[in-house]
């Protein structure tokens, strides 16, 4: 019995704190929504590369770390905390795709790279209905003479105007039924169309992928039926969790901010966090924090050692997380008053990446539905 | 209880709703891009304005010697509703209209009555509101921009913050201290400031948003004439209170969340779920109606109001609990809409997948903002407790 | 335009309010409370009989007042602001059949006994799984030889223990079809069979009614089909204007109860409504309630004048009236504390007034629903 | 991270529960009858709590010299987890075990270690807690009932409100004021009282449940010997807040809050809407969802703080947290319930149509009235905001 982190897991969550407190301050962040660039800090990330950080869940035998889902957590939350843009996210579920998949080629070719933070591979999963999994592809492949031709349009693709190759979900025709297929496509393969979905969280970066009969060769397919949907499956988890982490680390900046402020800002002669106003909602910041914190634990523990529990843990950490996020944010801005409102504050950009965590891979609703049916209720 | 009105008031009604359907202006889309505080668009402003005006339609309720005809509430209310419901641009003379304007009725000189507000009417001149400064948000009253007589003349110096409209407009109509040694409630006075007097400095900020609005305006050595003292000297605090309980647009603050909320069944009727219209999802129909409640309580609250009114009835702590109520339900309309849209809930106005182009976002985050503005709903809370229902105020802090 | 009660209504409230303040106080509903007895106060009902109260919706040619439904719901409020027991919701929604349906002599004998508080009519109406109409009707008729025979099950019959007479609704065979019909039958009727449906809020007395093959002549059958339907749908709305109304004052009563103990209970050295966790609780229930009265009048309004938004504005009005009495008797109950939770104190009967209220002729959730289908969503 | 417990914790888990299989008392339907505070059911609870210690189940982890084991954390919160598992019946002498007992351990002298702390685990002796006062409730500080020292003896006179069980307790653990003229947390004293002394008088409150529990007790120059002063005279304050922190149930509360929403989960699938089965309708299976992850929330965070707690981490306030969060959570798993029970929510526990023996309205009020007990979830957020986050207390009232 021992729930909580392990020693490293401690260092990594030190160290990962300390390090964004120096290299990714919120001036940083700012900047990123100051100004039209893309969103992806090279020269951070060169550095959470050495650090060992991107390839947290990659083998070691592909200069990565090999991990567990729990020790990504850890990191996740940091990022959030610090409110990293660019592809951590994508690349790390890439990883956990890349992993398990495909010929050893595509392992030796990528995951290396995606450890080094020298690629970007990202999902090009959704579509218009839908940014959670699983749910009908319209995008299609066809298999022919010159290999796999693909057609579609995708959405939510996460970091794709920096991407340097897309694992594109889709079916195949198997016999007379249709399979699951994740296909890695270049991002320069003719064909290939990305145009940014503007979102006011810049911190992060979807774009649509629009695929016009785009020719791969016959190895690009990397897994199909049963094996594909067992992954994505894990994948869609990874990402609850991790999402979940990030939400936990943005929620315990936007209280210490509401605390530090409600500290020095003067009212009626005294500081505002005097008032009970401002400190009961303070407290119910705590309040809702604490518990959720090891909820999150939970979910990251369910992916690396209670596989049966996986999907429900996730969904439970996902959906409450991400509720706990925009409250804790709606109620920060609520303490900060009118300057908590201002684009030269830092608030708004957790306010932000609050809203777009709330809804990507599944809204809270989405994942409450999916609990009831991990419950089989 | 009587939902109609008179057979004249509708006529009246009629012939508003049929003036603007003609009149309404156009959006041309090249305007739609031009900052909101470009001169053409605020030239158009006051064009709309002025052509309103003219119609016979802007603050009908003021004295005919000063540019209005004396109607009654009822008539006002029409108008106002009207506007809404046509969903008209707002007045950029509001401020003017709705704050100085009043107040200079009830306490201006016949002199400041005859120069100021003809050309509140007209747009000619616009005006903004001084009160906030960065320490004195919530705590009004502590306010500490100096204003010192010297001979005929005020010297103000120091800091506003919050000031809409500062860039563009005139005038402003500013809450000042003038006597530094009085209770905190009993320095202050009310200062008309010509905007374009020297040593007036003002800065955008930027809101949360993205949008411009909100200004910080900067006084240094502002030489104001004592003429434009209204109301007695350090009395401006209860110059300032008689005119923020004078709530004008009853009707119009229900109607804008009615609009908001059929807005907000509108999408729940495109979005799909499943494959199915959202509006067919229980989910959403329990909180759909659950708003529902909510929005015609306020409207038929504005009714209510509005009759009071008519009576002569005082209003109480109406005010507070309008701008309460209101301000938190348009708030929660705007989540309800956020997930109805999921995944696109936080596309901008920028992008091209944005639905209702990006309206619902940027309406969740402004109507924080206007829970926060004008009093924060904590603030509201004070009032209601402690004038409506009594209760004690707190201890006061003793001085550190 | 004048939304506002006339001053007759005016009258009928402040005429309400002191008689009820000084011939129903608290005391008397503690009374009900501790000991076993039916729960009907025949005395304070003489006397509202004598007030004109009890016929308010009856015709004047029946010995009523020939009232509208916002008078009743201007009484109903004050009658729920008194937490006042007894069979007057029971007797006002049977003066309200009685008097659209059945033969004149019916009418003649039941109403002038209901105006005057002489007689105890209530409908036997919900069963087993609801307790809000239209539903599926169980309880069904026969027509036979010496009249009709009735056999069901009613459950949620308001005050039935004391009541003389029922109005049972039922299906009756109609040609091949079954329609719905409403029987009178009376109290002492054999095969007639009355259990008690023990409540928390003891000002309200539920009861089942057994019929076992109860036979009544035919006359007794006072209406059928459409008519019937369309009476009931009636009823139906009028008792969640009735209830909301009684939600409206019981709300009322025990926020200036809240107050008025914030203002003399003292802990720190100060009044706790000078706390802000209390005033603003305090100042919540004001928002809650002032915008919910306008709804009230307005369903009221509606049954009286505008029969297209009848349906509507009631769900509108119990749906939101239930929760806000609920809400602000929980707020009441943590703004007094300890001394709240006690049998011995007041608040427990408004407390448990507004938990019988809310689910009672349709939960919030029904009525919710039901404005939804109204709006054609 | 590990959730697996060392074998030899394992074996022992499986004692316990074959233990509890055996040995947990039948309910006799004609003791269930009888009320709270009747002799039989008395009597009967100290058999099963002399019973659960003959076993070695009960405070495990006190010393041996005083009856304990000097078992540790993990091994205790197993016993509490399996004792809620198996629904068994609360200890009566909960409070002696609770609260006196690690208070005594930590500052009674050894006279009264040895006298008490053995009768305490028999349940030879039933402690209630005199702390509350009709004027000292969240303000439990400026508790007035007075003990002065005569001689070998304090005489005390005041009133208690809120006492549990002091209608058949035999001693009461006492806040007392001994210094009247000190501050009022300096000069309180920590006694323990014989309730058979002359000079008592015990009234029992009714809850709005319509069940006993709490008492009001009086004292009229009651005498107790100096000896039963627990730590130093004027210093009980501190001596209460001391155990006050020994949350040792951690397990056992979300363990309880576990159960009450695995029996919500049944009656929703007992429930019917429809003709469905309410756990099939999305608006209810959104709400259980949406528990769910609350009481999940807590379970593991139960499991972090046993971890914090064997690895002798301070837990701050933590007990606070728990506090607030749990009640609230209780309380609102019993709303859900009362929302599908529909028209028979209301039902008593009397009525032949109450569902599951009308549990969930009784439920519903008892979980509003720990919400309120034991530091209301106000009080709870004054010490997470002062103690926790180190926000500014309020400024103190002046004297009027």
């Amino acid at each position: 019995m021992n729930f909580g982190l392990s020693a490293d897991q401690e260092l990594l969550q030190r160290t990962a704190r300390d390090f964004l407190a120096a290299e990714w301050p919120p001036a940083a962040a700012h900047a990123v929504f100051d100004a039209d660039h893309d969103g992806y800090p090279r020269k951070l990330y060169e550095q959470m590369a050495q650090l060992g950080w991107l390839g947290l869940l990659a083998p070691v035998e592909f200069g990565g770390a090999g991990g567990t889902c729990l020790d990504a957590a850890v990191l996740a939350e940091e990022l959030g905390r610090a409110a990293v843009p660019g592809p951590y996210l994508a690349n790390t579920l890439s990883i956990l795709a890349l992993r398990q998949i495909g010929v050893a080629s595509v392992r030796r070719q990528w995951l290396p790279l995606l450890a080094k933070g020298q690629a970007v591979v990202t999902l090009a999963w959704f579509e218009e209905d839908t940014a959670a999994w699983p749910f009908p592809l319209k995008a299609r492949g066809s298999v022919g003479r010159f290999g796999l031709r693909l057609n579609g349009t995708k959405r939510f693709v996460l970091d794709a105007h920096v991407a340097d190759a897309f694992l594109v979900v889709c079916r195949l025709p198997a016999g007379r039924a249709q399979s699951t297929a994740i296909v890695l496509v270049p991002r320069e393969q003719a064909g290939v169309a990305v145009r940014p979905m503007n979102d006011v969280d810049r911190t992060r970066r979807p774009c649509e992928v629009v695929l016009n009969d785009v020719t791969v060769p016959r190895r690009s397919l990397l897994a199909t039926g049963g094996q594909a949907e067992k992954l994505l499956a894990r994948v869609q988890n990874a990402a609850a969790v991790l999402l979940a982490a990030d939400c936990l680390g943005g929620a315990e900046r936007l209280l210490e901010m509401a605390v530090e402020y409600a500290k020095v800002r003067r009212q009626f002669g005294r500081p505002i966090g005097s008032f009970q106003a401002v400190k009961h909602r303070c407290a119910d910041m705590v309040a809702q924090i604490e518990p959720a914190r090891s909820l999150v634990w939970y979910a990251a523990h369910a992916m690396d050692a209670l596989p049966r529990q996986a999907a429900y843990a996730a969904s439970l950490a996902k959906g409450h997380l991400s509720e706990v996020f925009s409250n804790v944010a709606e109620n920060a801005l609520r303490v900060f008053g009118g300057i908590g409102f201002t684009w030269e504050r830092d608030l708004h950009i957790w306010f932000k990446r609050a809203q777009w965590n709330r809804y990507a891979f599944g809204s809270p609703e989405w994942h409450r539905e999916r609990v009831a049916q991990e419950c089989r209720w | 209880m009587d939902l109609t009105y008179p057979p004249q008031y509708e006529a009246f009604r009629r012939r508003v709703r049929a003036w603007l359907r003609k009149n309404l202006p156009s959006r041309p889309r090249g305007l739609a891009k031009l900052a909101f505080d470009d001169p053409r668009r605020i030239e158009r402003a006051k064009q709309w304005q002025r052509k309103l005006y003219e119609a016979g339609y802007v603050a009908m309720s003021w004295p005919k010697e000063y540019g209005g005809q004396g109607a009654d509430v009822l008539t006002q209310a029409i108008v106002d509703e009207e506007l809404v419901r046509a969903q008209a641009p707002p007045l950029i003379g509001q401020m003017g209209i709705q704050m100085v304007g009043p107040t200079l009725i009830q306490f201006g000189t016949e002199e400041q009555k005859r120069r100021f507000l003809p050309r509140i009417l007209t747009a000619e001149e616009i005006w903004c509101q001084g009160y906030s400064e960065p320490n004195a948000g919530s705590d009004l009253a502590s306010l500490q921009t100096r204003a010192e007589l010297v001979g005929d003349e005020f010297i103000v110096n120091g800091q506003k913050i919050w000031t809409s409209n500062a860039q563009f407009a005139d005038w402003m109509f500013c809450l000042v201290r003038t006597d530094p040694h009085a209770p905190k409630h009993h320095g202050i006075s009310y200062l008309l400031i010509d905007m374009k007097s020297p040593g007036i400095s003002v800065r955008p900020l930027i809101q949360m948003t993205g949008e411009r609005g909100f200004n910080e305006v900067w006084f240094e050595n502002v030489r104001v004439p004592r003429s434009h003292l209204v109301g007695e000297l350090h009395q401006g605090w209860q110059v300032a209170n008689a005119t923020l309980l004078h709530e004008r647009n009853m009707l119009g603050a229900a109607t804008t969340t009615q609009q908001l909320f059929a807005a907000l069944v509108r999408l729940a009727k495109l979005c799909t779920r499943q494959g199915r219209s959202a509006v067919e999802d229980p989910v959403v129909r329990q909180r759909l109606a659950a708003l529902a409640m909510r929005v015609e309580a306020m409207r038929y609250h504005a009714y209510r109001q509005l009759t009071d009114t008519i009576l002569g009835r005082p209003r109480g702590i109406a005010a507070s609990v309008n701008k309460l109520v209101s301000t938190e339900l348009n708030h929660d309309i705007t989540v309800c809409a956020l997930n109805l849209l999921g995944s696109y809930a936080t596309q901008t106005s920028e992008s091209k997948f944005a639905v209702d182009g990006g309206r619902w976002i940027r309406e969740f985050m402004f109507t924080l903002g206007m829970i926060i503005g004008g009093g924060t709903s904590e603030i509201q809370k004070n009032i209601i407790g402690e004038r409506g229902l009594g209760l004690p105020r707190e201890p006061r802090a003793l001085p550190e």
